[in-house]
């Protein structure tokens, strides 16, 4: 029969080439056309350790890493006897017949990799046994896959051809042990390339990308999982004059550093995960408070405290919302795949710009490691936006009035203090009932310049709504679409921005009998700040530390969207 | 800006050091700009919070720059804010309780990257602007509101912990001599490096030490000022270990190194070895 | 005519016996069985400047400072022209006719007070000059007065009769020099003292010896106003043998110490204000976490960032109740008057004993600076819980199951390690889906322990309540008797208890039309909470870092109570 | 706890020189505990967040108390078990960027305090769980992760800080040699003040040091590691200065200081100018 999608676990030691291998397939796939999403996780270890990292290839564009595992690589026993339960029915588990035997399993096709490898005079092809076996278990066309090798192997060099040869011989070789043994999952529809350069890249990379591309000059941070990928890129890459990229000692000085950087005239930006998040707290209040444009990502792990820094979450929303003492209420756009995160982080950028304050940027573990092709970003088409600097001459009042003003720029005429203290128009302190009652509903009125209609919707007649928010989105709309063909009645929604929401998306939510929101936490974050905002929203909630499975939201949702329903007919 | 702004409603008490310190730090930075003939705007003043810091805030004269933050940041703002525009003039005002205890942590960086700002350090031996706490230069078993029996942790030396760190300009002074300070601060100002000037700036109302950093023949006090002897060759760590060895309030420039390179100039330096990209440059290794 | 109450404003420079002036009326007053209120405010200098106490004596007991001022003590010209538009109709102004004259103001009467106190031949009977004068107005009887003079300077010295002598004096002076004026308020009634001893002081000093009452044991803390005078009364008290108090060198040292000293076995508080408690967040975090107990008190001032610590505010709600990434809910107390920030801080230290983690103690500057009698507590009826100890032997599992489990004892056996990282059962560091789920549960589920349906009601049949928390309590309660005076329908709640809620009282305000919450933020951040908790709630809010006038909420409520009636009647 | 808790997964990689450091610190318990006669309940071991800090799960046979917090705090938290129980063994385990970098701020304030409890440092110049990111000991111009052109800071001196900063105790050691190691970590758990033992700890994934610390004679490579003479006077600091800065990786007891109070000491002391009063008697102070 014809597949569309399918999905494949790598799962060994670290270090055996399960991440290699799972690239080397996304890679392969996507150059010829297909989609391709890598999902990798991390042993809690730093070297060896169990690991295992998900494929998933496709003729439409993908949405998540997938439920359901089509081929388990096992590349030892250990790897075996954890995954083979995620296989499905019907499912093909390879295994490492160099490392282990495996009786009484009738999906096993034993594959001894290593030796197979050597064979091709090339070690380092074992991957491409691999994937050599894959290719033949989908019916994947050689053609595709010696394509890819030549691509990614002519590199102008004298061994590229003899390095072709082997690596075309890995394949061959795999593919061949496994068509003796008579296992196959189908055929896999051809390729409908799409139109359009793309780039394969992880959650990380593309949010540094969009950072840039929005005008990003300056960026200090403080190692820590997942977030440190995005410090690491921006040492090597945000350089030269005017640029500033940086390790800092603490989370504290990251954030202050960064307000500095930002008074000073600079698109800023620093990115951390919960625990480092926690200790700006202070400092994001500064940055209200003051008025000073930046940045701050929070690639969410799993919480509290230092928590879970290898699983993924959507637990810090409510903290980075509210995040310090005092009237603080910061803007909030959370992405919700790995597209998204470039984009995302130009709107986070703009916006800082725009309304002259902290905007907190939401992503995940799971979105920060998950290496998707998407479509090549049009540069010409993007939208930057800097901040309204002051031109004028001294005297001026950098606080004045109930609404944004123009930003002075130090160097030039202007001067004023930035002031953490209540103060006047000059920036000076003060304890005058007036003048809280000015400023304060001054730093509000900001956020009204961020109300844009960008959100997504689906089936708006439906008194009944899924909405979820952040990577949830993936398998969410998985989900959505089986229950739509399933003919349940429920609408769609969806936004990067939390706060302030799209006015009409919030009008219209407050419509609804039931919104239903799945979120990864446990308090149901999201779902109680739309009932604080007038919405009746009731949460599907998980806290595994790991994304939500298609299937489960599917019986959830309509369970859920069914009960209210039968309340609707009863009332 | 006190004198423009009626609605400013702080003011240091009568005596208080910090008047002295304002003076000296007015006087530097129009030093600092004649030379310079940049205009003001082109100083910062980054200022913690306590008595101190309010300086920013009662500066006469034409007006720089200010950021006054939150308590114990003044360094990481600072670097901020240097690190982004190096042409700006960058000085920290803070207290003592504020640079050396919540902002403590900040030092050491600073000067292992010889971030080149001036931090003016206005020591009282308290926390003014809380009323009357011990501070981490409150000497040991004094009394205050916040050691009724005395306090029982030893004072911390400022001048040896800034050595110690390589903070590669140190000089001491007292708020007392307006001029003198002055000097010491536009060096501080000057110096291609993380400077730390750092002040005796006695608090009238709850830990006066004027006497005591004066002296008094009549009572017989000797005073713990002292002016660092133009023998003394600051250049050199060793003489300048020893000189903070020797106690009491010396007057001077107690240690300079002008050959380590600043942050910003070895920031230059290594992207020798980088290469810039733009954007598109930057997503080209992301296609396939 | 006869008055129950009055209010007195003393304004000048600091120094100048402002503050002594109100203490002693209010001394005077209650020694004869009246109630008394003081509120004391800050000038932004430390010495001299502009300051004002306001006095407030009445027959029955004191909810707050009071909106209008029946009598201005204005020590110098810039008091006069600052204050007297306060003074209500018929008030009287008077005023220190040794520093300034007053023509044309038929309020004023002039009290040479340093000339009259020189005269005694004791300068520093100033105050008593006033007090003299004050009660002339009020027609407060001789006897009263002499009587406290003679209680407060019988000190068993030689010199007391002479002190007592001129004090006398001092009042007969004051108020002879008034009489001669034909200036009156009225008739004060005759006190009715109240049965059983009483306290006078202040908000903070209350907080403290209830923490103390409840068996407080380690303090550690940072100075920071309006919180400081708590750690300076502890390191003055909580001596001897196994306690502890102590100025540490920041709130990231305060919070991080407490959690070990509850580690190991104490019963451990610290207090700041939002900038503090701020920096805390990181390490409250932990404490919910790893299952502390501790108590935090946020002594709230005006936000955000450096803000204004002078004033009072009640805009901390939120970030105590969230305070850091992660899943993590923090129980919330918040004290509404002098008497419950002793009764409110025993309840938190047994909250946290109780639960085994971090409690937030909520006050606010407006109580902290407040002096008022209060029935003085009876200790033999306070009831002080501990934490349930360990008692077995080794091999404990200490972090076991889904519910609240006993702790072990340091030095005792039931070693384990006390994780900020999600664990199992010995508190080893996991990443299992199934310990996330079971430990996240755990530690929500303990929040039940702490329901409890302790609230105050009035009127429940009405569709319509004013809920208000913290110090709000008093001017809200106050319209609320006004209200119901003028036949305004309307009902009334109020609790200590923010987090968890009384579940009874949550469930009555469910079924309410509308709640209307009073509350001193910019957001309405209790409302908002109660709205994302199923209840029809809206806030009346005020930020300009004053309390309530009781006449603006009478205002503000009767129109919100009246809008819902009519909707009412439409519907 | 790892051979008993197979849950628990994490493992150091082979080679890593914490497992030496795991080892003397369970010899310098037991041997403690014998001289004690007292549980090993009565150890309380402080973990910072680290590579290091993780040994607080994978010391073997009995287990002491552990408290494995937040990243940088593990001091404040030891300050809060030592001065909540005394009788208590309180070792703090952390790693060069957990205890100097992020938590860099706390160790002055243990330091005049002469707070009583042992901290076991274990520096690796490298942040190793984070994946070998440059820490405050990581030497200028090395290439890390996060430096990839270059470390454009100074690495700090710890032994010299901690010197500076008034700590009692100061030993430095290598993980290479576990007895040794054991007995400084038992001296610092011994001394009546704030010791801290400076351990060589080397990464050998991200930043492997052994050889450069041993020396390789084949390749005519000099050992930094030197042992400290038994004519070095640890209690003069002046001598403890010079030693320091002779650099390499001297291994023994720096400087101790044993005659100065540890702070529950004076604590104990400042209470005879106190006087404790019932919750009754405090309320009294409030009647009229
Ligand atoms: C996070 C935080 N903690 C505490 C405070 C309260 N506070 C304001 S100034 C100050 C210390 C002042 O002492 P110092 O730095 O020596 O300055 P001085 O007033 O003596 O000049 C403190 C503790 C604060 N504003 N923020
Ligand atoms: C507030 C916070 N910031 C960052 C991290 C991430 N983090 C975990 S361990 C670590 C540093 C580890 O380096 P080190 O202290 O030298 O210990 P090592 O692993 O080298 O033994 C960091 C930055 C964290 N857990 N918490
Ligand atoms: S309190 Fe001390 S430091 Fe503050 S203004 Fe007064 S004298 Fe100066
Ligand atoms: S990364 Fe380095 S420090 Fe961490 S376990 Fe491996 S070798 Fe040891
Ligand atoms: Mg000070
Ligand atoms: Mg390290």
């Amino acid at each position: 029969m014809e597949m569309r999608d399918f999905v494949v676990r790598f799962a060994g030691e670290g270090g055996q080439g399960v991440v290699t291998s799972a690239e080397g397939l996304a890679q392969a796939s996507t150059q010829v056309g297909y989609h391709a999403l890598t999902f990798a996780t991390f042993p809690s270890q730093i070297l060896g350790g169990p690991t295992w990292t998900q494929a998933r290839i496709s003729v439409d564009p993908v949405r998540g890493p997938g439920d359901a595992v089509d081929v388990l690589v096992a590349f030892n026993r250990e790897a075996y006897d954890n995954h083979q339960g995620e296989v499905k029915a019907g499912g093909v588990i390879i295994f490492n017949s160099n490392d282990f035997e495996l009786d009484g399993d009738s999906r096993g096709v034993g594959l001894p990799i290593d030796q197979l490898a050597k064979s091709t005079g090339n070690n380092r092809a074992a991957n491409m046994v691999v994937i050599g076996a894959l290719a033949h278990l989908v019916n994947m066309p050689k053609e595709y896959l010696d394509e890819f090798v030549i691509k990614r192997f002519t590199r102008g060099r004298a061994s590229d051809e003899e390095i072709i040869k082997s690596n075309i011989l890995a394949m061959t070789l795999g593919r061949e042990h496994v068509s003796a043994s008579e296992f196959s999952l189908g055929e896999l529809a051809p390729s409908q390339p799409p139109d359009g350069d793309q780039l394969m890249l992880k959650g990380n990379e593309a949010l540094s990308l969009g950072a840039i591309a929005a005008g990003l000059q300056f960026y200090v941070g403080y190692p820590i999982s997942p977030a440190t990928p995005i410090l690491l890129y921006m040492e090597r890459n945000l350089v030269g004059e005017g640029k500033f990229a940086y390790q800092v000692s603490s989370e504290i000085e990251s954030i202050t550093t960064v307000l500095g950087a930002g008074f000073a005239g600079k698109k800023a930006m620093t990115a951390s995960s919960g625990p480092g998040i926690s200790l700006m707290s202070e400092g994001l209040g500064l940055g209200w408070m003051a008025e000073i444009p930046c940045v701050i990502v929070d690639v969410q792990r799993g919480g509290p405290a230092t928590g879970l820094p290898t699983k993924t979450e959507q637990s810090d929303l409510l903290s980075c919302m509210w995040p310090a003492h005092g009237d603080v209420h910061l803007p909030v756009i959370a992405v919700g795949t790995v597209e998204e995160c470039f984009y995302g982080a130009v709107m986070a950028l703009n916006w800082a710009e725009r309304y002259q304050g902290p905007v907190m940027l939401l992503s995940e573990m799971s979105l920060a490691e998950r290496a998707q092709n998407i479509p090549k970003p049009d540069l010409s088409k993007i939208m930057v936006e800097s901040r309204d600097v002051y031109q004028g001459s001294n005297g001026y009042q950098r606080y004045a009035g109930r609404e944004l003003s123009a930003m002075p720029l130090p160097g030039r005429p202007g001067a004023y203090v930035a002031n953490g203290s209540e103060h006047d128009d000059i920036g000076d302190t003060t304890h005058l009932a007036e003048r809280h009652v000015q400023m304060t509903e001054r730093r509000f009125s900001k956020l009204k310049l961020l109300e844009e209609n960008l959100y997504e919707r689906d089936k708006p007649e439906s008194p009944v709504a899924v909405v979820p928010w952040g990577a949830t989105k993936g398998p969410a709309r998985e989900a959505y679409d089986k229950l739509i063909e399933a003919g349940v009645d429920v609408g769609w929604y969806y936004t990067m921005l939390l706060n302030p929401m799209p006015p009409k998306m919030l009008e219209e939510l407050r419509r609804k009998e039931l919104v239903i929101v799945p979120e990864l936490n446990y308090q149901g974050q999201f779902g109680s700040i739309l009932r604080s905002l007038g919405v009746k929203a009731e949460s599907i909630t998980q806290y595994t530390g790991l994304p939500f499975k298609v299937s489960d939201l599917v019986s959830r949702i309509s369970e859920m969207a069914n009960a209210s329903q039968r309340e609707m007919v009863r009332a | 800006m006190s004198k423009k702004n009626p609605e400013y409603d702080f003011k240091w008490c009568p005596g208080c050091g910090d008047f002295g310190v304002r003076r000296s730090l007015e006087l530097a930075m129009i030093d600092h700009l004649e030379e310079s003939g940049l205009p003001m705007e082109n100083n910062v003043v980054v200022a913690g919070i306590g008595c101190s810091g309010n300086l920013v805030h009662l500066l006469e004269g034409p007006q720089p720059y200010g950021f006054h933050g939150i308590h114990g940041r003044s360094l990481p703002i600072a670097l901020g804010v240097k690190m982004a525009r190096p042409e700006l003039n960058v000085v920290v005002v803070a207290g003592d309780g504020d640079f050396l205890s919540i902002g403590g942590e900040h030092i050491g960086p600073q000067a292992s990257r010889n971030l080149n700002v001036c931090a003016v350090v206005m020591d009282n031996g308290v926390y003014g602007l809380t009323k009357g706490q011990s501070s981490p230069t409150t000497k040991l078993g004094e009394i205050t509101s916040s050691t009724p029996y005395g306090k029982i942790e030893m004072q911390q030396n400022p001048l040896e912990l800034y050595l110690t760190l390589g903070v590669s300009f140190i000089a001491s002074g007292f708020s007392g001599q307006p001029r003198l300070l002055a000097n010491l601060i536009k060096q501080g100002m000057d110096h291609p490096g993380f400077a730390i000037v750092h002040v005796q700036s006695p608090c009238t109302t709850y830990n006066d030490t004027f006497e005591q950093i004066k002296g008094d023949a009549k009572k017989g006090i000797e005073p713990s000022l002292w002016q660092i002897p133009d023998e003394h060759d600051a250049t050199d760590r060793a003489s300048a270990y020893g000189l903070i060895q020797q106690g009491g309030l010396p007057v001077g420039v107690v240690y300079r190194d002008e050959a380590r390179p600043a942050l910003n100039q070895r920031l230059q330096e290594s992207w020798e070895k980088a290469r810039s990209r733009t954007t598109e440059e930057l997503m080209k290794a992301f296609e396939f």
